[in-house]
């Protein structure tokens, strides 16, 4: 049946013709973003609505665009450090840590076993902040207000653990070429130790308000669904493709660290969906917990090590090139470094793992609710300075 | 009795007033808006006349439920058509006829009640022992009870056409 | 490489400044050169992706090498969308991942001043490769969303900062700069920032509030 | 005749001042609520406590500028708000917070109740038009198409009530309440607790202001004191539906001891505390979810209760 048929008052008089035919319905045009609660920064995603459901997506970005690549062109190597911390501000001991491998890689640096122990240490802290604030702002999003200030009570412990090593909560620049900055303070592996404790029963209270809440299951199940092969395809890395079931952890493929000397489990789950990479994050904290322990062990056994290698005070690496990566906390956190000799770098990419996570954002809300997309955005976990650069 | 009176011709030409706005704006908010006033009116003469459940069904039905639906469907239509309502006068035959039913209605009803005082299924005097609502539900589920019933068959059948159009509409 | 940092501090003649760098210069070329010889030459062809690329494709392949524990292969440009084709599909190479797509101007190589280098990786059998494909300064090379559809972004990005075009890339428009934006910045002719009187052009024509100038 | 008029001016004045202040601090309450939930202090600076939190706030919308977006349609836009807010104060007229203190008794305050509540849904829906813009247009249809619905349930589920009650007089089924109707009505109650929710747009059924989705909903426009108004007129209909609730299911101002309308008061303030409670709790649903449940899970479930209720009662009875 494609039509129904009935009388109709025109201007002819009455007349027999389909009823459907005048009733085209037009989508409607929305933008979210660049200024929406829920878009976490500057995003601007452009949705073509029928009634609430999407029919198309168009996603701009570059609202925070700061031009480092080419800021680093004309900054020595230590000198762009810093500027590495405003990548992902969120997680800036990661950022740290792909810019120092790059370099080091190039100049063939070895780093002392200490030094490696208390980077792991402080990855691994970052992951957990960047991790908590994601989920604080995730269930905030989906209307979970009170998870929000759980996690920051938490996080605001593991802020006080980085303004203790270097004086900033935030923009740390810890790392240097060949180590970190200065050895760890008196009294920090107690406190951090204290906070390793406390962590899994904090942990426990964010799943008791939303693990099994039926009203968060109905919200992020079967929501924003992708493929571990659609993921990969569009550039999906980190927590939010090991949620679509792909076995891909840079810390297990190609570790660096001392991920290869500690003891912990890959976080994967099959699910595909916003629960799936809700449910990776969440194990990820505690793993990256039990991580800290072990490093925290090692620290306090032995503390003669040295936190920095012998490096010359003028770095000059050698003509040639250099791709080091490491796993952010939202994926694959690459620097790929040219260099031709010289103090200064002379072309310097940044592999953005947000950047590239936001190419699935349009796959994931394919025929979803307005809802799902904020869900959606949620559950991939985009920072607008990475993305953005 | 010059109080309700009074109150009675105010709201009487309260709502010839907001009536004529209603069909001359071309705004279809606006009209919308002065319907509902319209509506709310009416209610209030209802309460004047002691038919308070009438007076309460009204706003609750009319200017509550049916204004609500009406509005979301000019919200629904196009934002730069809304405003404009498209006058034709294909109708105007049709119109003509069914006023000049609905007044003969209206005229018959006003001189059967001049002519037979009492035209209601209640005396005064039972209204005034049970109270407006129980009288209405007592009328309405003994004496009325078939006509009651036919109504609620109607609506039911209005009911699923517009379901069955609905989803004809989706599946498409 | 401490002899620099004992350097005696006394102030130098322009002369013997000149020479101390020349000398220096000349060290370092020497040391290079002696890392180079010393450096234990990889085998190239014993490399099982070597083998299999050199097997199925060698007349894409432009040039090999292998420095820094990565291997890089330069590929001719009409030959680049089959050899991804292949590299992704065969259960051997499997590269499913494009990690990224870069643009590298070197306005030095006056033939092929543009470079656009592909990172790929595969998380089943857990390598990486660098694939380099050079350009001149009209050529576009094909796009490789056929084959990867985050090549999307990639190339817009690439195109957007270094001016490389893409032939049937589904979309190349500018992603992280305006649409009106002129030049591109991460040529190496394009100054810090931005050229002469860009800036205060371009915020006339966009902002309301001219007083802002 | 003037001391009548007089005695209600009076009332009149009593219930509404009372009123506005009890919902200007309703939003202290929740605030203060919230906060201690989320181990944090809420208001604390101006005054002892943040006590003045609310005043600060008023005046702070008093002042601030009043906004009309280019695209608005201005008399729609300057009326909606208002019309959300009288229609939310008016409901104060019927409830009775004690035997003797209600500024006007009427026979049929169920039903004036519901009728003048299913007015305010236009004020929302005439908001989201008239803001001339594609966020609270959305919010405005959520709106319309979520509290109609949930009007049916609401009204649905207080037939069980009125049934044992048997008036639509809102002092008269308080009285008939020996036993207070949730004994015989748990299932009604829950229906019209989670049917008020949805009625006054809270969480989790906050839908037409998502603030996360719609930014929020249908008064993204507003500001200043028309703002205000909806933020007024919200606040109200909570203290409204909690005191309907009161007043149908928990036997009113009944209670030993204590004066009648500190027991009134005791029972909505328990009510209006449940209704934070579950803010700081639980997330937002989705908008067709949230429908399905309203139309599939909830409409069978009291339209039963309502059987269920006549069957019964007419065993007791006796036919």
């Amino acid at each position: 049946m494609d039509e129904i048929r009935g009388l109709v008052v025109t201007e002819e008089g009455l007349v027999e013709q389909d009823l459907m035919r005048d009733t085209l319905t037009k989508e409607m045009w929305v933008n979210m973003g660049p200024q929406h609660p829920s878009t976490h920064g500057v995003l601007r995603v452009v949705l073509a609505l029928e009634g609430e459901r999407i029919v198309d997506t168009e996603i701009y970005i570059g609202y925070l665009h700061r031009g480092f690549e080419k800021f680093a062109e004309s900054k020595t190597y230590p000198q762009f450090l810093p500027i590495t911390d405003r990548l992902d501000y969120i997680s800036a001991h990661a950022m740290n840590y792909g810019y120092v491998l790059a370099v080091e890689k190039l100049m063939g640096i070895e780093v002392p076993l200490r030094a490696k122990y208390i980077r792991t240490l402080m990855a691994e802290l970052t992951r957990i902040s960047s991790h908590l604030l994601w989920l604080a702002t995730h269930a905030l999003d989906i209307g979970a207000m009170t998870v929000f200030l759980y996690c920051f009570r938490e996080r605001e412990m593991i802020l006080d653990l980085f303004e203790m090593v270097c004086g900033a909560r935030l923009t740390t620049s810890y790392f240097r070429i060949g180590g970190v900055a200065n050895d760890l303070p008196d009294g920090f592996i107690e406190k951090c130790r204290e906070f390793c404790n406390i962590f899994p029963q904090k942990a426990k209270d964010y799943d008791d308000l939303i693990l099994k809440n039926r009203i968060w299951l109905a919200r992020t199940i079967n929501v924003a669904n992708i493929s571990g092969e659609e993921g990969l395809n569009l550039g999906l890395s980190g927590p939010s493709i090991r949620g679509s079931g792909v076995k891909w952890d840079i810390r297990v493929s190609e570790p660096y660290g001392v991920y290869d000397k500690v003891e912990w489990e890959m976080a994967v789950e099959d699910g595909c969906d916003v629960y799936a990479r809700y449910l990776v994050r969440l194990k990820e904290m505690r793993e990256s917990c039990k991580i800290c322990q072990q490093c925290l062990d090692f620290l306090e056994k032995d503390d003669s090590g040295e936190f920095r290698a012998k490096v010359p005070k003028v770095i000059k690496p050698p003509e040639g090139e250099a791709y080091a990566c490491v796993e952010a906390p939202k994926g694959e956190l690459g620097f790929y470094i040219v260099s031709d000799g010289s103090t200064k770098p002379y072309r310097l990419k940044i592999r953005a793992p947000s950047f590239a996570n936001l190419m699935s954002l349009p796959k994931m809300v394919e025929g979803a609710l307005v809802a799902d997309v904020i869900a959606a955005i949620g559950s991939i976990d985009v920072v607008l300075g990475e993305v953005d650069r | 009795m010059n109080w309700a009176n009074l109150f009675f011709d105010l709201f009487a030409v309260i709502v010839v007033i907001l009536s004529v706005i209603t069909i001359t704006r071309r705004n279809a908010v606006h009209s919308a808006i002065a319907l509902m006033m319209a509506f709310v009116g009416l209610a209030a003469i209802y309460v004047i006349l002691g038919a308070e459940l009438l007076a309460a069904i009204q706003v609750l039905v009319y200017a509550g439920g049916v204004m609500a639906l009406m509005l979301f469907v000019i919200m629904s239509v196009k934002s730069d058509e809304q405003n404009q309502v498209k006058q034709t006068h294909a109708q105007t035959l049709i119109a003509a006829f069914v006023g000049v039913l609905f007044v003969v209605e209206i005229g018959v009803t006003v001189w059967m009640g001049f002519l037979y005082k009492n035209t209601g299924a209640l005396a005064k005097s039972q209204l005034a022992a049970m109270g407006n609502t129980e009288a209405l539900g007592t009328v309405l589920f003994t004496k009325f009870l078939f006509p009651f019933e036919v109504a609620s068959v109607l609506l039911l059948a209005a009911m699923v056409g517009a379901i069955v159009l609905a989803k004809y509409k989706l599946e498409r | 490489m401490g002899e620099n940092e004992k350097a005696p501090k006394k102030k130098l003649t322009k002369e013997e400044a000149i020479a101390l760098a020349k000398a220096r210069k000349a060290a370092k070329a020497a040391e290079a050169a002696k890392k180079e010889a010393e450096e234990p030459k990889v085998d190239l062809d014993s490399l099982p992706l070597v083998k299999a690329i050199k097997k199925e494709h060698a007349e894409a392949i432009e040039d090999i090498k292998f420095a820094n524990n990565e291997l890089t292969i330069t590929v001719k440009k009409d030959y680049l969308l089959p050899l991804c084709r292949w590299l992704k599909s065969d259960p051997e190479t499997a590269f499913d991942y494009l990690s990224e797509v870069i643009g590298v101007h070197y306005p030095k190589n006056e033939e092929k001043p543009l470079q656009v280098v592909y990172h790929l990786f595969s998380t089943q059998k857990n390598h990486r490769l660098r694939l380099k494909v050079n350009l001149a300064e009209d050529e576009e090379v094909e796009s490789v969303y056929p084959v990867w559809r985050s090549a999307n972004w990639y190339e817009r990005e690439a195109y957007d900062m270094v001016g490389i075009k893409f032939a049937n890339h589904p979309d190349l428009r500018r992603i992280l700069l305006p649409e009106d934006w002129e030049g591109h910045p991460l040529r190496k002719e394009y100054p810090l920032q931005g050229p002469e009187g860009y800036r205060e052009k371009w915020l006339r024509r966009h902002c309301r509030n001219t007083n802002a100038l | 005749m003037l001391l009548e008029i007089g005695i209600a001016l009076l009332k009149i004045i009593v219930v509404f001042a009372l009123a506005l202040l009890t919902v200007a601090y309703l939003t202290y309450i929740e605030r203060k609520v919230i906060g201690h939930m989320q181990v944090r202090m809420g208001p604390m600076r101006v005054g002892p406590h943040g006590l003045l939190q609310p005043i600060a706030d008023g005046l702070k919308l008093f002042m601030k500028e009043d906004i009309v977006p280019y695209e608005a349609y201005r008399f729609t836009f300057y009326f909606a708000p208002i019309l959300t807010l009288v229609t939310a104060l008016i409901l104060f007229a019927v409830i009775p917070f004690d035997k003797h203190f209600a500024i006007t008794r009427l026979n049929i305050g169920v039903m004036y109740i519901l009728s003048i509540a299913s007015v305010g849904v236009l004020g929302i829906l005439l908001a989201g038009w008239a803001s001339g813009s594609k966020y609270p247009i959305l919010g405005g249809l959520r709106s319309a198409a979520q509290m109609l619905s949930y009007e049916i349930f609401l009204g649905f589920s207080i037939i069980g009530a009125l049934m044992i009650s048997g008036s639509l007089d809102l002092v008269k089924i308080v009285e008939s309440q020996h036993v207070w109707n949730i004994v015989y009505q748990p299932v009604a109650f829950v229906i019209y607790i989670i049917a008020a929710l949805g009625e006054i747009n809270r969480v989790p059924f906050d839908l037409p202001e998502a603030e996360t989705e719609l930014v929020a909903g249908f008064h993204t426009e507003y500001s200043g004191m028309k703002f205000a108004y909806f933020f007024l007129a919200e606040y109200a209909n909570m203290i409204i539906v909690c005191s309907m609730a009161t007043i149908l299911f928990l036997g009113g101002w009944r209670g030993p001891v204590l004066p009648g309308f500190v027991w009134f008061l005791i029972k909505l303030f328990a009510l209006i505390y449940f209704f934070i409670w579950v803010r700081a709790t639980f997330p937002r649903y989705r908008y067709d979810q949230f429908m399905k449940i309203g139309w599939k899970i909830m409409l069978p479930i009291v339209l039963a209760n309502i059987v269920v209720t006549g069957v019964v009662m007419m065993m007791v009875q006796g036919g």
